[in-house]
């Protein structure tokens, strides 16, 4: 029984791909994802400036998920070749760089640089507010979407490109077409739900610094669930289905519904870096029961 | 030697009763009114909780002012006294040293994994700074195991040192360093280290303080064959494993740590040389 | 100590409203919230014509919450005055009706026809997939809320009007501020989140007949409290602050956040009827601990 | 006497087991293999599952036929065999009649409260139509409380007739009628409870089937102050109380029910008058 999946041109032994922002912030770290299972990784989110992100409260967990305002605390394009050249040295599994900008241009700007540093992908966070278009994120926007995309790829060369969604979108299928017709290579989605506010009552106060804070982990499943099934109802490229997957079971789920990938992020939490190898051994654990030899039927079955 | 928690997987959903709590509340918070703030010297306060958290010396909490920001302390005392011993250094000190008994805050855990104190018969405590505050209740623990117990503090200066009795009480052997020799002997209390091995058969030595000190009771432990477990700081954010910041190689010190053991130190590459600031960036000790 | 409210005009003895959709569709339904508490309820939303609502399954409780795709089963307005005569005859607390349009004019129309029989309040939800903007909510856009209050606020003279809005709207808050301009008394915040979809892996199909379906209780309350929170930050109408309420303390915080009154929907679920009874007395228990003689201090003190 | 299931205070975030399950399932669903059907005669069929719901008798699950629809059906056995019997009555029972062995569904239960056998000493049983299929579980956990059975049960015709074998083996007495004699006796089951009532000392009747007999059961255990515990039915949606569909006057079927007795009984002005339609109409029975 095989967990290889293919996706954007890269070779994965497993389809789980830790999700940005998620421990994901040094070569070692990643090397501990792959020692788990994880079949690719991403880096945590880098923009156009080192930013010290938002005060702490900034993560917490809640009873059936986890809020979080980091801020996109992060070194600065500038400042992260050495990091990725450590990654190349040590890690055999592929590796995607996430990059987020504050205005459009960034985003190209960014990815050439990266695009030299010759990651396995890129993955374009367009899901984090903004300055352009009055703090809301680029990602409602299937226009912007297409042009951020197109702009990219302009840039970087063979290097597939895959714009994250964000589930505020209610048109979250049209915005992933969007960005099929102008180049993307996959689709990750979904980034976290919401936002969300968690109010102590006995002080009175916002419990996040920043107030607002995304939602991800259990709770948001059944959202990334319904999002890549329109999305796949959409567009032929590969989707990366990311939102409350903990599981084995949860897994074969995102992948019914049309994901060929799988983004783990909260389950770190519940697990830890053993997250991986659970979720491996769960999905295995079911495809034996259930008779299949490889991952290739389970996409998008739930659509029949 | 320490035990691990390995997953945070029973609180999976923990059974939440809506008779007692919120719905979808925050996990491992508590909200604590402060009952007693003792003034241990100019620098440093310890504050009192009036809530009761299980918890094993060595583990931390994130304490929350609310509206400001939310940082990393060790317990100074456990049980229903529990207590945390804060050294003034920047703006979060400054702001929580305003408080007044009364004042309600947040604070979340415990976090992290504690000193594991079976098995030490005969064990050496080396403190450096505000590092002294979570080996109280370790010696504690020690002295309840009937452990024998050589302590070693150091300090910048006299107005810097606290807990002096209470580890006199507690330990079989106290030595005292301050950099400028304005209390005990002039030196750093690595320097009664060597001694203790030598002449007190240590088992394990148990170790809190600034990075380099740390680093040195390492290598004498490696050099000497002897355990030890040592509490390492990084950075701590989120505090729940998940947002990378804390890490020290691929250890995440919030959740790994903070108390490591030879098996472990023995491998960390960044141990002494490196750290990560707010944004991640690494650089020197 | 005093649970006393009072929004748009309107006394309760407890700020729990029972909410739209949930129990709500007969008057002995609505008397039994009555008898254990609640402060005032509303009726299941009544529409243009009778409808069946989509095939069952049509609500599944989840882990942490609900999922919903009811559909709008109703009776049709044409059908329902001596369901509220019935209502009028035996309740004692305040009844507000909700109604909902396939198109803009509905609302007009249902809303004369209804203001007629007199109920205490009109609730307008806008949160429902519809004909004319191509299946997406008339909650979504503040213009066509504001046509939809002022146009019902034409024909229902003293009676108040709460526009009920939906989270999935990225800017709740410019939302809830047209509806004030046009005329509302008060708002209601939130309906369902997501939408969301849950696939049985064993058949590869969606669970909800309909696919996807609105979700409810715990898991969405910090969404609902971050609308309230903004909301209350632009208008100053009263807000009815609904979503994943199920105890006394989540009562206060949604207060705390800027709530006049609670809705309360999926609580039901967890509770019964005993719900209400259950929240009135956990919300005294923690006034009484806390030295308040009544909710006036209580709302909005989070923004403080 | 029937015992209520008063809150689901306890599944609220009842403890999810990654290892095992999905985050954020679906609650008491079961995804079920199809082990047997029998063809009882041409109209009904029993369906057996492959999981054990613990459940009582006079419960019911939600059976769904994924993609088509979800419909409430009552144990006919329980325990490890467990199964449902149904009557081929329109499209969904249509559709579930072509369902094979080994056909996989989901059922989502068990939901309502089940018979209270407790105390009845001499039991009657009155049943009508498929409302003779939750009777027979109902049977046998009275026969293992040692009660006294007096079973009638009625059906429009032979063709109709399903579990007489089990009722004789289980029963003290059996008594069949149908509406056109072409089994037992020409006319109503209800014929046989008044005769039970005066000769049997009956302490509790137990009635399932169309609304009329049920309601005329009602009237009969009221005049001679009898206990009864009914079995009604109504439109059931959610199944979770939470739409309000199966009301019945302000008690909801799916979980203050589907078993009624007479304290309550009493209260319920619609009782053999009025249902509700799927679009929430009330209409005349
Ligand atoms: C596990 C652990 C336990 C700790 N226990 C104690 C204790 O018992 N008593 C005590 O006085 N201090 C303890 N600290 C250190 C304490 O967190 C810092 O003193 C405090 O955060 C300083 O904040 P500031 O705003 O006052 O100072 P700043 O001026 O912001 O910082 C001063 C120094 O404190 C450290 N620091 C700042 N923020 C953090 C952070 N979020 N995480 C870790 N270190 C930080 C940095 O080294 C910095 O150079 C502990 C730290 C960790 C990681
Ligand atoms: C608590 C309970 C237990 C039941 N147990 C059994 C059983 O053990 N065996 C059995 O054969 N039948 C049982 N029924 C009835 C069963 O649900 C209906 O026969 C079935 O839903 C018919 O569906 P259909 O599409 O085949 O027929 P339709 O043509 O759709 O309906 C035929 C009749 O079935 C009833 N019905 C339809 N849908 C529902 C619904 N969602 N809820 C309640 N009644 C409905 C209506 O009275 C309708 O007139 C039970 C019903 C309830 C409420
Ligand atoms: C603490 C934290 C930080 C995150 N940071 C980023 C980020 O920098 N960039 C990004 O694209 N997504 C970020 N995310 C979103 C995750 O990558 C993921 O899309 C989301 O959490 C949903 O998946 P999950 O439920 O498995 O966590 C972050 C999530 C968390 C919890
Ligand atoms: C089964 C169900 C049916 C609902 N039907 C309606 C409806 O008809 N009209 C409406 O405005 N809201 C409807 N809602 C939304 C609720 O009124 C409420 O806004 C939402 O459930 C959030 O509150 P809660 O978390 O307390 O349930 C429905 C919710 C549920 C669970
Ligand atoms: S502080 Fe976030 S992982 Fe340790
Ligand atoms: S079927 Fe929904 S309340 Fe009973």
């Amino acid at each position: 029984m095989s967990l290889q999946t293919n996706i954007a041109g890269l070779k994965l032994k497993s389809p789980l791909i830790l999700a940005s922002g998620v421990v994901g912030i040094s070569a070692p770290l990643l090397k501990r994802c792959e020692e788990n299972g994880a079949g690719a990784v991403t880096l945590k989110s880098i923009g156009p400036n080192p930013r010290a992100g938002h005060k702490n409260p900034t993560v917490l967990a809640l009873q059936y998920g986890i809020i979080n305002a980091v801020g996109l605390s992060n070194v600065g394009y500038k400042n992260i070749d050495s990091e990725i050249e450590e990654i190349k040295k040590i890690l055999k599994i592929p590796f995607i760089v996430s990059i987020f900008g504050e205005k459009i241009k960034d985003y190209k700007t960014i990815a050439a640089h990266i695009a030299a540093l010759k990651p396995n992908a890129i993955e374009l966070n367009v899901s984090c507010p903004n300055v352009e278009k009055f703090g809301s994120a680029f990602g409602l926007d299937a226009e912007l979407c297409s042009k951020i995309v197109s702009d990219v790829k302009n840039v970087s060369g063979s290097i597939p490109i895959i714009p994250k969604l964000t589930p505020q979108a209610n048109n979250i299928a049209d915005i992933a077409k969007a960005c099929e017709d102008a180049g993307a290579d996959a689709i990750c989605a979904i980034n976290t739900a919401g936002p969300g506010m968690v109010i102590d009552i006995e002080t009175a106060k916002p419990m996040l610094t920043f107030k607002k804070g995304g939602l991800s982990g259990p709770m948001i499943k059944p959202i990334a669930i319904r999002c890549v099934y329109d999305i796949y109802e959409k567009v032929r490229i590969p989707i990366i289905g990311t939102g409350g997957i903990v599981s084995g079971k949860d897994a074969i789920e995102i992948m019914q519904a049309g994901a060929s990938c799988v983004g783990i992020g909260s389950a770190v939490y519940y697990n830890g870096f053993e997250a991986f190898g659970k979720i491996n051994k769960e999905m295995q654990a079911w495809m034996k029961e259930h008779n299949y030899k490889n991952l290739d039927k389970l996409r998008g079955i739930a659509h029949g | 030697m320490v035990k691990e928690k390995k997953s945070n997987e029973k609180d999976f959903g923990k059974e939440l009763n809506p008779q007692a709590g919120y719905s979808n509340s925050i996990k491992d918070f508590h909200s604590v009114k402060l009952t007693k703030i003792i003034e241990e010297n100019p620098n440093i306060k310890t504050f009192y909780f009036d809530k009761q958290i299980d918890a094993k010396p060595g583990q931390f909490i994130m304490l929350w002012l609310p509206g400001v920001n939310e940082k990393p302390f060790a317990f100074s005392n456990l049980g229903k006294n529990c207590s945390i011993t804060v050294q003034k250094r920047g703006p979060f000190t400054e702001e929580l040293f305003k408080s007044r008994k009364g004042t309600i805050l947040g604070i979340r855990g415990p976090f992290g994994k504690g000193f594991e104190t079976k098995g030490a018969k005969n064990a050496a405590i080396i403190a450096g700074g505000c590092g002294i505050a979570p080996l109280k209740p370790l010696a504690e623990e020690l002295k309840k195991n009937k452990s024998k117990i050589y302590v070693s503090l150091g300090v910048r200066n006299k107005e810097y040192l606290f807990f002096k009795k209470e580890f006199k009480k507690l330990s079989n052997e106290l030595k005292i360093f301050s950099e400028d020799g304005s209390v005990g002997k002039k030196g750093y209390p690595t320097e009664a280290l060597e001694e203790f091995i030598k002449s007190k058969r240590i088992d394990c030595v148990f170790a809190c303080g600034p990075e380099i000190l740390l680093k040195k009771v390492f290598d004498i432990c490696e050099k000497r064959k002897i355990n030890c477990q040592l509490s390492l700081e990084r950075y701590v954010k989120c505090a729940i494993g998940i947002c990378g910041q804390c890490a020290i190689d691929d250890q995440l010190v919030c959740r790994d740590g903070p108390i490591f053991s030879n098996e472990k130190l023995r491998r960390l590459k960044e141990l002494g040389k490196f750290s990560r600031n707010a944004e991640g960036k690494k650089s020197c000790l």
